[in-house]
């Protein structure tokens, strides 16, 4: 499965023009991606030294998907994700700062320091999690399209899982009303080949893209190592939800450079060191868009470091920020159970006091 | 003030708050076309049309997670389980989801949505279709239950569910459907959540329960009437927010108390209750607190075997007396 | 979708070898569909005069799907249903007496009393119930297969669904499961085209045939009202699958003549009388079979009076044997909570006597 | 005896069990290949191969059913929820069936299965994944539910779990894996079901727990003893059946009740314990019985929110000098 996953890219002059995307796009594209990877190789040192605790899921090797698709979106366009979400929040506008507090587990972090790195949300805009579950994420992406619908609104939504999360009921029940009721939602799968240390294709009989069909949504492939085509895909699919045609699949193909989470080893026991290495070096979505800029003359050395010092900036300005952002007041810890504290009644039965 | 039944004052309810609130739709099992699996909503199609009004397929953890999603996004969903015994394949969306999004988000998404259908048993419906699901709702966190049992807090208790900004639980008695009783005539009669009621006074003896068992205990608490021993009947009403003070006020008058719940005892509401009462009243307690509830097995089919399995107004009286020591 | 359902038969005078079908085996099906009919008429009476409670599902209109498929399974061949199952608990061999006593709530019925009309159980003839759960029975059947290849046994298992059970989340995960474990069961949907009041076209944008597409099961459609070709199917199916070529997926193409179930109005709500009407005409697989005999002389008037007398006969003992079955013993009350009560620790908290 | 983790010894009844017994299989996301998420069935594919070792799809309420399936049909199945957090979504699989057809079928089918992983919060794993999931099963007649909290008690009691013929839900603690402690070494060593066990004697106060919090419990009971009170530490280890007579056998003792449990207040295990206390030694008690749980809320990330939420020994040696009237 993994060997025949090498797409043959275009590679010549016009190359952006194939692919419809300006130079300024594809810039911001690798701005973005370089942000990501800087971002959680942060991260990745804060797990080290303890400041971050739980679980941790990188998206490492997997950049193209939250740029490429998320570049698509307007900013009262809705995403959704699982718990390998750092970089979606970030793409759809979540502050580097608050999701690095919250990781550590801090007051200014982007759910106060009460989600953690598995549920960032940043409802203003319109960022909605980070959702543990896997699959939990999928009906409530379906409830916005439905909002969307219900309100006779444009927007769309872009609710992204990993690829086992196909096997879960929920994923085929919501797939099935959003079709039914023709809903502006775009279902992406995160296909990284294995879900926690199962490959694909030992719990499943049939490829990706057939997941969708009994509900009689298409599917369609992208190679999401590639930035620019999965940009290109998500341009005209948004295009076409938002002008009212209904549901999309998509099996985004990816791979993950890191282990499943930070306790899981990144290779040598269901995957082989030259699986991942060979996909580092020939599957690095940061550097297949290097060389097709630097071919086309919109990038150099000098211009990529420079911003790549920056998005280093901006994960080591999170890291500090986080750092110096106070633990959560313990006053807090009662807070936001309900939204509504009814007048009459017991809520609370712990018997402790809340203050 | 109407009589009308229990089934039309639901209706009369969602009725009123969809005519208030755009935001408000019902989605469930045969909710539109078919005006219910019980008819409670009887005509709301065609007064709403089948964007308001929406059959759902039987995927009850998908639509239920499809109403917590418009939640979040700012409708308020009604979502029918055609019973509660379907909604075990709903849970993960109403405990993972529903109830901790707020909390998870520290208070930036709201989930003002209500589940609601009936719980417990009916009529030889047997084990898989007659199960008080209750606990499942109670024991965590987030998620508020409200257990009318008369026409009029059905009306008052679902108009205050569907305006709460928490998701709701609201569960009815497919028994009570039937069941008249007066209702309020006005647009904007609430009751609120946390308010229990005493159905009736007495001072020698306290009846807790709430849903459907009320009835139970109103028959019980006759019956001990005409052996001299006036009991206050007091319906919970909403099991979460629970009315300590209203608990902890009878027991202080009558310091003994039975406790009345449909569903299986292990961990149901009334153990909460009973082991709230021994901590905060204590030394009002004259006699062990008994709870009456369903025989502790499956729910059987055949008539005399439901019959056996069920709380009764005689198991009641029975628990009331042991508790007078008489 | 209603109006296409009427199917082109083999009209001709060998219409029998054109099914594969020796004349026995026609009569054998006849005699079945015969005795499920009068059996349901039966219980339709016990419920009118309260006999009987709860719900009641019947099969009539649908007797063709019981009698043609399970007639090509062997007795250590286990079928499963859910709660529209009396004709299969009786094709599967539970005596049409015990399934009667049930269904009244008597000591002697299928359960003991403890089921009725939804849990009818007879796991001497691997008869696996009867579930009230839609879709609840599809994971379980898959349990049986996998016990099946586990043993190394050749016994195949056929499972029941209505079609609206296809929108389950348990009915994706199932088939999936066992793709990828190829195991020895056959999926059969029981399309009678409405989930209570719902057609399925309105909870469906594609075709039932489809369903099973994803997880890698190739979907067949057959006319359940055509006996003759359901059985003819199931024989070819139950043959492959026996010799190990994995699951399958049926598309039972059927049509209910009765209400839901005793509380649902036959028409004239979601389905018009004209429709009930000409299918009852058209399709009543009784008919479409009784035809076919007569025009080849295997049946004749007089013989088919005979056989409808005896399905009578059988269908009004079993009412009597109901009727003269004690209730079930009060101590029965707590027999059967537990298959095992351990000699230590308290297992019942309802604090009543048991006895 | 060897020294052995709380993982090992589960391994280690995991393996007699299967060598034992030809029926006995494991099934559940990453425990062949990977060797469980936690590690427990390490080792275990090589021996038992693929058929009896076997990744899942991520399919809670697949693979729970067709364990289930396959227990009717004779087999013994070992399902590994990853954490029983990810069990909501199979609930309805062992409520509606595993716990229901031995009844609707009056005895014709056995469901010898056992549900197992870890329960309860580990290490800021927040809301999703923090959950002491006991009242989900202990609320159904038809299941059995265990919490082991050493790791003589995981062996022992995993063996009992999977020779017995109902279905079990034996809920392990993920903090627990690593904890050392001496496990006989018979092949044949049983704890058998219902049995509750002292481990800790004293004479003042009744400390009552199960699962991970007796570790708690045993440090309030050490603190209490600088404090010269000595605390009977009952662990119940298996909470359907529940020894009921060791409960009231320290109540008789000590008239003092703390109650420590880890997950939500609202119809835990303790609020049915604390009910029965009440109902069956009435008499007994000199104070009322005092319960020690989680914070009412979803759980933090935050690991200092965490920290306040969780119980502690402090909060138990708070608890019982409140019931000690000191
Ligand atoms: C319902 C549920 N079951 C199990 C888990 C534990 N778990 C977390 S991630 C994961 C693997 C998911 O893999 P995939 O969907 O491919 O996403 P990826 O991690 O590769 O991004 C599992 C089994 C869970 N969180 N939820
Ligand atoms: C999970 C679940 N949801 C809802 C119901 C209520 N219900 C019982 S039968 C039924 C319709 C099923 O239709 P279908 O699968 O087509 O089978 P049919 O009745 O036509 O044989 C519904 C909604 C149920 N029993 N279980
Ligand atoms: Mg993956
Ligand atoms: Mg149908």
């Amino acid at each position: 499965m993994a060997e025949t996953k090498t797409k043959k890219r275009p590679t010549k002059k016009d190359i952006l023009k194939a692919y419809g995307v300006t130079p300024e796009v594809a810039l911001e594209l690798m701005r973005q991606m370089l942000l990501f990877r800087r971002f959680e190789e942060k991260a990745e040192e804060g797990y080290a030294i303890g400041k971050i605790g739980g679980f941790c899921h990188l998206h490492i090797g997997q950049e193209g998907a939250a740029a490429g698709s998320i570049a698509a979106l307007r900013v009262d366009d809705y995403v959704i994700s699982g718990y390998r979400s750092h970089t979606q929040a970030i793409a759809k506008g979540v502050e580097p700062n608050a999701i690095m507090a919250e990781l550590y587990g801090r007051a200014d972090g982007a759910s106060g320091g009460k989600g953690g790195s598995m549920h960032i949300f940043g409802a203003d805009v319109n960022f909605m999690g980070g959702h543990g579950i896997v699959g939990g994420q999928v009906p409530l992406a379906t409830g916005y399209g439905w909002k969307i619908k219900y309100r006779g609104e444009d927007s769309v939504v872009v609710c992204f899982m990993g690829d086992a999360a196909v096997n879960q009921g929920a994923f085929h029940e919501s797939l099935n009303m959003a079709a039914v009721w023709d809903l502006p939602v775009i279902y992406v799968v995160e296909h990284n080949e294995y879900g926690m240390g199962t490959a694909f294709n030992r719990v499943s009989t049939t490829d990706m893209e057939e997941k969708s069909g009994p509900h009689g949504i298409t599917g369609v492939s992208v190679d999401g190592q590639d930035v620019l085509a999965t940009y290109a895909l998500f341009t005209e699919l948004v295009a076409d939800v938002r002008s009212g045609s209904g549901p999309k699949f998509v099996n985004l193909e990816t791979y993950r450079f890191r282990g499943h989470s930070m306790s899981d080893p990144v290779s040598g026991t269901y995957r082989s060191t030259e699986e991942v290495e060979r996909y580092k070096k020939e599957e690095d979505p940061i550097r297949v868009l290097k060389e097709k800029l630097f071919s086309v003359g919109v990038l150099d050395q000098e211009k990529l470091q420079e911003m790549d010092a920056e998005a280093r900036k901006i994960a080591a300005d999170a890291a500090d920020f986080a750092e110096a952002s106070p633990l959560p007041d313990p006053k807090q810890l009662y807070a936001n159970v309900w939204a509504e504290v009814n007048p009459h009644g017991r809520l609370f039965f712990d018997g402790r006091s809340r203050d | 003030m109407a009589v009308m039944t229990y089934r039309d004052a639901l209706n009369a309810a969602l009725r009123e708050e969809m005519v208030r609130d755009p935001d408000v739709f019902l989605m469930g099992e045969e909710v539109a076309e078919y005006d219910g699996a019980y008819k409670v909503s009887k005509g709301l199609l065609d007064e709403f049309g089948e964007q308001r009004v929406v059959d759902s397929p039987i995927s009850e953890l998908g639509f239920a997670g499809l109403g917590v999603g418009a939640a979040m996004a700012g409708l308020r969903p009604v979502i029918e389980f055609m019973t509660f015994n379907f909604a075990f394949l709903a849970l993960d969306q109403v405990i993972n989801n529903a109830a901790k999004l707020h909390y998870m988000s520290e208070g930036q998404f709201r989930v003002p949505i209500v589940f609601r259908g009936p719980t417990g048993a009916a009529l030889q419906l047997s084990a898989q279709h007659s199960q008080a699901c209750e606990t499942y709702y109670t024991h965590a966190p987030g998620c508020k239950v409200v257990t009318p049992g008369t026409p009029a807090d059905a009306k008052g208790l679902l108009k205050a569910s569907i305006r709460d900004d928490d998701p709701v639980a609201f569960m009815e008695g497919e028994l009570l459907y039937n069941l008249k009783g007066e209702v309020p005539d006005d647009d904007d009669f609430i009751i609120p959540l946390g308010v229990a009621d005493l159905k009736r006074e007495g001072s020698d003896i306290s009846i807790i329960t709430h849903g459907k068992m009320i009835h139970v205990a109103l028959q019980a608490a006759a019956k001990l009437e005409k052996d001299g021993i006036e009991a206050d009947v007091l319906d919970l009403r909403t099991i979460r927010p629970l009315d300590m003070d209203a608990i902890l006020t009878t027991v202080a008058k009558t310091n003994r108390v039975v406790y009345v719940e449909e569903g299986w005892p292990y961990a149901g509401t009334g153990a909460q209750i009973v082991s709230m009462i021994q901590e905060e009243a204590f030394d009002h307690l004259d006699a062990p607190i008994r709870r009456v509830m369903q025989a502790d097995i499956p729910m059987p089919y055949a008539k005399n075997l439901e019959n056996l399995a069920k709380p009764n107004a005689d198991r009641v009286v029975e628990a009331c007396n042991q508790v007078l020591y008489r």
